[in-house]
């Protein structure tokens, strides 16, 4: 989670239109125009079920510090037309603070839309656009958010110079007219409380997603082998990895299939390659056999599941946190591992560098849990610090004698000898074995390895990082995941209400950290359990592990709608 | 495969564990181990730099019966542990090794895939028809009339899973059969597919004398391929399709390069980040 | 469960020998013999890791009444050689009052034997075998045995008649004149307590394994369709089903693998044929992401997973109840399904059928957990009653107009088409759906879909059958599966010792039955868990479902040792 | 397939939903599902006698354009779900519809065993060597240069899956390859398929105009096969390992009876209960 910013001054924006009417173009021009400005923004897009064209909406949120998710409700709304603006509307929340801003011959405006009470500015769009060669209104539109929001003119013309250096001076130019067209007719209307303020920002600022931002963790963490099969939401992990690792000189390879991948991943750490894999739910779910083989070979390996809605295919473009059962318990057999989750977007990269470290020292498979919203979403974020997690295995003492592979220690970690170590030869196995590997279905053997895999998680100090804790108070929110940044804004609009909310979002899920958690709700009354699932799973993990206040409440919503601070924030109004 | 040329000779008991093999007496899969060792010991391949790979099955214990590296991995993904390791490393030596069930039945899709990425490895499957370890159902390979499984009683009724020829099909750069009582025969098919650039498919004829105890008759029926090996996908396909199973020695070389993964190296992690920069 | 027998009246004896020694052979006659004359019993078998041959061991109790789980101690130990038996003694708990029989030739009884305090017998039973013509030791054993226990010879020659009855009269002679040598060897020994009384027993006794129970409770519940991949201990499931499935019209097919093998069964089921599939860990989770396609789908189908040590390939051939979570857990999305346990040998066929009962009448997947130790164990049992429990699914009517497939009912069952019927035609999708079948990423159609999903499971009623409860008091075993009969006997042994315990095996544990749960623990003021994993699955499980007493102790052992009644009964004793 | 005789004749709009494909305009698959469509027309099959069964992929939308039964399953396992339909209701006409990436990735162990299973049913590829719904990896089928994924920015540097040949290989009882442009010869190929027993396989080339618009240009390389069909083992599998892609027709045709599983039936259960008797 990023700096604690107060979110009253952010701006949220909402775009949308037919295919190729350029609205998600236009929304990351406005981010980016934003990001000049020396602001911070994201942008989180959302389509159709058309594979290409179709319908498409852009929701931006910018602000003078991070934003970490979207707010609850938009400021504006741009439409270049109404081509199925129902399949959208309930994604946008208007409100009569709300501005609409569409096309004079784009048609009646919707009901859904006139229902909201929202102001409706009809301007001529389309009209304005024709009369610049090769104009386009979502430029036109960029022009009258830019004015709107006061983003000055430098601000957009270095975007567009970035983006339509490339195609060359005449697109350069009829963009730019437009933007100044746009600016005009933006002069008929205005809007309260929308005006960023551009800021001298020295920070080094990134442009990227949560899942670039996985990727890099990974990377950063030492990361040189992955073996992986496309899955939407995961794919851009795997294709932002796949020119760079090739870069620091490792590599990646597209499988058959999830098993396939799987496996070759835990080949490649057996071999001594930090290895990682990325997926979504059903590939999840291919893998959870061969995890085992992992978890059972204490061979690390990295699973970054990103997260979309289920069960079964499900809505693979939107967001759930529906995975955690599967992550936290989907194994036969007893089978302790290593499940994290990230809090946001830049956080992707934190919890994935830091995952890895964690496997790769507790040779142990582990799952790093994002989704949807956190890994698709494009953000204005500060350069994330270095850390000083990387990859370090424990390995076996050169000379060693007699090596047994699977030595029962204190800890519970057995040195590890990697193919290439005279001596140090061993046989992985899956089946039950004794400290040499030797496959034995004694019960002294088995439980001995039990322990010892058991005794792993249980004796790692795990340090802070296991959770990320704000403020104090008898009431708490505990959330996890991409529910963190809404839950964080509903605390401080708790706290405008004269509410202290004390936040806690779980970043390791497994194991579970008994005696921290009971820590950090000392002298908590109250508490709200926020979840982006249908059946309460996180509330369900919670209650199985640790000791909950009476006072206990939860708001779970299943995907694919955002959780809405405010709503989260309702919940907390309302408890008496 | 790693540089050997300084060390000293190692011998056949540089090769071998010492743990006493789980198999029924007479089984086959001894007589592959030996091969395997036989094979290992030509190639003066150092066992730390070298892994054997299996997955679940009797013939996938093969492993712990040698002293080199080895995964022992889960039922049928034996050729994808086998690929990851050899593209991470490709420095070593990898073997995968299994049965018919394994390889064929549940892993069938990883042999087809193999195949065709080429990876440079060798893959030898203990072909006995049937299931062992379960004990005795029919595999992929088993004849359609085989009544000896109370899971198909009346036979199988399916066409059995012609190996090589999927293997050729598929895109193997090497295949061989081999019989397990010709250990020497086998050893030196071993040898040459791990010779040979790319991915090698070595089925080796090895009965279960527990559940198919008529195997033992193979010895009677199998002989070398009365042709030259050939290079020739077309004239390999013929040959392949028409072959009743017996035909022993290498029966397919090809030219194709080996797969191997896109890795340059050199770049500086931080000169990467910098495209992340406004 | 069965019967509530008083287990005072039990016998337990233990055979082991090298391979080809005949241990089981003999244990098997055993238990016919005791069969033949009016009692009941049962036995478990444990080998090597050799595939075939190898040392094995036969673990026997007989009883007056039902016997559902092995005791507390051995009463007899029944030696041939001494091959390896440190590979069996874990399993086999001796005393100072029990009785070793060896071979007076056999060698110096081994330290772990005398460390008992056993009475040691050696006896001459090669010589005595060597002097018949074809005589083995493991047939004098049989005759020792049965003169000590007091099976008469009627019923022991019965015994060998039918099993050897084929083999010739040779055979027979020669194992006719062991036993009777056997008999006039047992003169010289004795052993208290160990005389079983022969019963008039007009019931119709069946002589049967788990395994073969949950097959004959698939084959009562009316599949007709099995598609499976053999996989340790549950291929005695599809052996049995194969033959008899095609006798009453159906079929089953061996897959090529278990992603195949529970697709199979969702086709099936999708064409109107109620479809099963049987495995163990590792394969149930390669069938998990095609569970959950059958869950959005609704197309029921059963899982009878008989589970083994885990994780990864683990213990093939020893039980344990380590596959709870993955059943109750393992799909990704949110997935409400159901899962059930058998609580016994005999359970196996109630449980298997009444969930495939369930599964047809809610339009839902199901798992049947079954174990090891239930699956092959080979019990003399009551024949169980039919069931009123068939599969029936709630088809369209006829002539139904603008047919939705998901409609979203009350019951949350949606009437399904079967192919064939005219005006039905659909679409089944794992993707999520609106009411017809198309797909949709709407939150509204999503969250419809998701509550008509829960919703079959939430206002079903499951009736009694939701756990056995036995007993009352205000301190209760809370149990499952095969941990029932132990944990049953253990509450006989409390109560000889004056305390009463409230008995609860749950036989539903997905969906939860908290109402029922709560109501059956009302006045529990202390709670005994049992259960046999390591990580307290069970426990864990409970927690997160179900409000518990605040005084609550577990007992979780894992395999591959059985839970033993006296170890439960420790933990009760030791409360306070 | 079920007797239709007395039925009034049905139509292609009797077989066509009425769901707006969600594919990009000028997809091959459109054409694929006109020339499902027109077959299903020929062979007059009851709409409600019909289950077409896919995975996941764009191809495999098609059952929710059609009016028969359908299975929209998940990715890779059309072929089992199909199977299992078909075993269990054998009085069904069934089809298994998807594309490359499901059929030959994924889906590879079942295509495999699907060949050699013989189920009858018939089985439609709309090959486009890309993943279309994932927006544009290289699937087995795709040429080793192709250089338009992020996944494979080189290019896969693997050699094309033939599914020609392992279908071949694997026991395919029917093997056609039709162009998605040319409708009535991919409809009669599917009808043909449908009334050839056993399982049936058909190549269709069907453009992905957005991820691989080069493939426009396949209209001017696919050719009838300049050779009469075979069902000649030998000969079909010299032919098919020679095969550029882009002979279209019927190649193969083999003379093997369908799987059908066994079930005899008229057994009470209280019979086979008394098994267990004392
Ligand atoms: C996922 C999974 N399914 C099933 C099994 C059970 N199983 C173990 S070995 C085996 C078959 C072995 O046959 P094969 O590969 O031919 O080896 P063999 O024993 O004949 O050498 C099976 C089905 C398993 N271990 N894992
Ligand atoms: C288990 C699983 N892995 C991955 C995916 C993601 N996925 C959906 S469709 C697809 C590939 C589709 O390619 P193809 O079958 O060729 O169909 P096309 O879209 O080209 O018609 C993939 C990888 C998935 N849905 N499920
Ligand atoms: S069962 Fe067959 S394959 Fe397995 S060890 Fe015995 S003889 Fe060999
Ligand atoms: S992406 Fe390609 S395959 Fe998919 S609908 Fe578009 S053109 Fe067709
Ligand atoms: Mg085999
Ligand atoms: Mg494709």
């Amino acid at each position: 989670m990023t700096k604690n910013n107060t979110l009253t001054d952010t701006v949220s924006i909402a775009l949308t239109g037919s295919g190729g009417a350029g609205v998600v173009t236009a929304g990351q021009m406005l981010v980016q125009a934003a990001a000049n400005a020396g602001c911070y923004g994201l942008m989180v897009r959302s389509s159709g079920p058309q594979i290409r064209g179709g319908e498409s909406a852009a929701y931006v949120r910018l602000g003078s510090d991070q934003v970490d998710n979207l707010g609850d409700a938009f400021d504006i709304m741009f439409a270049v037309d109404w081509l199925n603006v129902e399949r959208f509307i309930a994604e946008i929340p208007l409100s009569e603070n709300s501005l609409v801003i569409c096309d004079a011959e784009a048609g009646d405006v919707p009901d859904v839309i006139t229902a909201t009470g929202a102001k409706i500015a009809a301007l001529p769009l389309q009209k304005t656009a024709a009369e610049t060669k090769g104009g386009r209104p979502n430029m036109v539109g960029l022009g009258i958010l830019a004015a709107l929001i006061g983003i000055a003119d430098e601000a957009v013309e270095g975007t567009l110079e970035k983006v339509l250096g490339r195609k060359g001076s005449e697109a350069m130019a009829s963009s730019r007219d437009c933007v100044h067209a746009g600016r005009e007719l933006a002069r008929d209307i205005s809007q309260d409380g929308v005006t960023l303020q551009a800021q001298d920002n020295d920070a080094e600022r990134w442009t990227i997603t949560g899942n670039e931002m996985a990727g890099l963790g990974a990377l950063r963490g030492g990361v040189r082998f992955v073996a992986a099969y496309p899955i939407t939401p995961a794919t851009e992990v795997l294709e932002w990895l796949a020119p760079n690792l090739a870069k620091v000189g490792g590599s990646l390879v597209q499988a058959e299939d999830e098993l396939a991948s799987i496996n070759m991943a835990i080949g490649g750490s057996f071999g001594g390659i930090p290895s990682l894999t990325a997926t979504s739910g059903p590939g999840l779910a291919l893998m959870m056999e061969s995890f085992g083989l992992a978890l059972a070979s204490e061979t690390p390996v990295v699973i970054i599941n990103v997260m979309r809605g289920g069960p079964s295919t499900g809505i693979p473009t939107k967001s759930e946190q529906s995975d955690l059962n599967i992550a936290v318990y989907g194994m036969h057999g007893d089978a302790p591992h290593i499940t994290t989750a990230a809090t946001s977007v830049s956080d992707c990269l934190f919890t994935t560098q830091w995952t890895v470290h964690l496997a790769e020292a507790l040779q142990c498979p582990a799952i790093v849990l994002t989704d949807q919203s956190l890994g698709q979403t494009r953000a204005i974020v500060n350069k994330p610090a270095d850390l000083a997690f990387i990859a370090k295995r424990e390995t076996m003492a050169e000379g060693t004698e007699n090596y047994r592979r699977y030595a029962v220690t204190a800890s519970g970690v057995s040195p590890m000898s990697i193919p290439g170590m005279a001596d140090g030869t061993y046989v992985a196995d899956g089946l039950e074995h004794n400290p040499r590997g030797t496959p034995t279905s004694q019960a002294e053997d088995h439980s001995d390895q039990l322990d010892k895999r058991q005794r792993k998680l249980d004796t790692y100090d795990f340090g802070d990082h296991w959770a990320e804790i704000l403020g104090d108070g008898e009431t708490a929110i505990v959330t996890w995941g991409s529910c963190t940044g809404p839950a964080r804004e509903a605390c401080e609009q708790a706290a405008a209400d004269g509410l202290d909310v004390k936040l806690i979002s779980l970043r390791l899920l497994a194991p579970a950290q008994t005696d921290r958690f009971q820590e950090a709700i000392k002298g908590v009354k109250r508490m709200l359990v926020v979840e982006q699932t249908h059946s309460q799973q996180f509330y369900k993990y919670l209650r199985a592990h640790y000791d909950l206040p009476d006072d206990v409440k939860v708001f779970n919503q299943p995907g694919p709608l955002p959780v809405r601070p405010g709503l989260v924030h309702e919940q907390l109004k309302s408890w008496s | 495969m790693a540089d050997t040329s300084e060390a000293p000779r190692l011998t056949f008991r540089s090769y071998k564990s010492d743990y006493k093999p789980v198999w029924c007496p007479g089984c086959g899969d001894f007589s592959v181990l030996n091969s395997i060792l036989k094979a290992l010991t030509e190639l003066q391949v150092k066992p730390e730099d070298t892994a054997i790979i299996s997955g679940i099955g009797c013939s996938s214990r093969i492993p712990a019966y040698t002293s080199v590296y080895g995964f022992h991995g889960v039922h049928g993904r034996a050729l994808a542990l086998a690929s990851g390791l050899k593209l991470a490393r490709p420095d070593l030596t990898v073997l995968a090794t299994g049965g018919d069930g394994d390889g064929f039945s549940i892993g069938g899709n990883h042999f087809m895939h193999a195949c065709r990425r080429n990876v440079d490895m060798t893959y030898i499957v203990m072909d006995n028809q049937v299931y062992g370890m379960t004990k005795g159902q029919a595999s992929p390979t088993t004849a359609p009339e085989w009544e000896g499984s109370k899971l198909t009683p009346q036979g199988t009724g399916i066409n059995p899973f012609q190996p090589l020829a999927i293997a050729l099909a598929a895109g193997a750069n090497f295949i061989g059969r081999g019989f397990a009582a010709d250990q020497n025969g086998v050893a030196k098919l071993i040898t040459e597919g791990v010779r040979h650039p790319g991915f090698s498919f070595i089925q080796v004829l090895s009965p279960c004398v527990t559940f198919r105890p008529e195997q033992r008759d193979w010895r009677d029926i199998v002989r070398p391929a009365p042709v030259e090996p050939t290079s020739n996908l077309s004239t390999a396909g013929k040959r392949l399709m028409g072959d009743d199973g017996f035909n022993t020695g290498v029966l397919f070389i090809g030219n194709r390069p080996s797969y191997v993964a896109e890795s340059g190296g050199g770049t500086d992690l931080a000169e990467i980040e910098k495209s992340f920069a406004l």
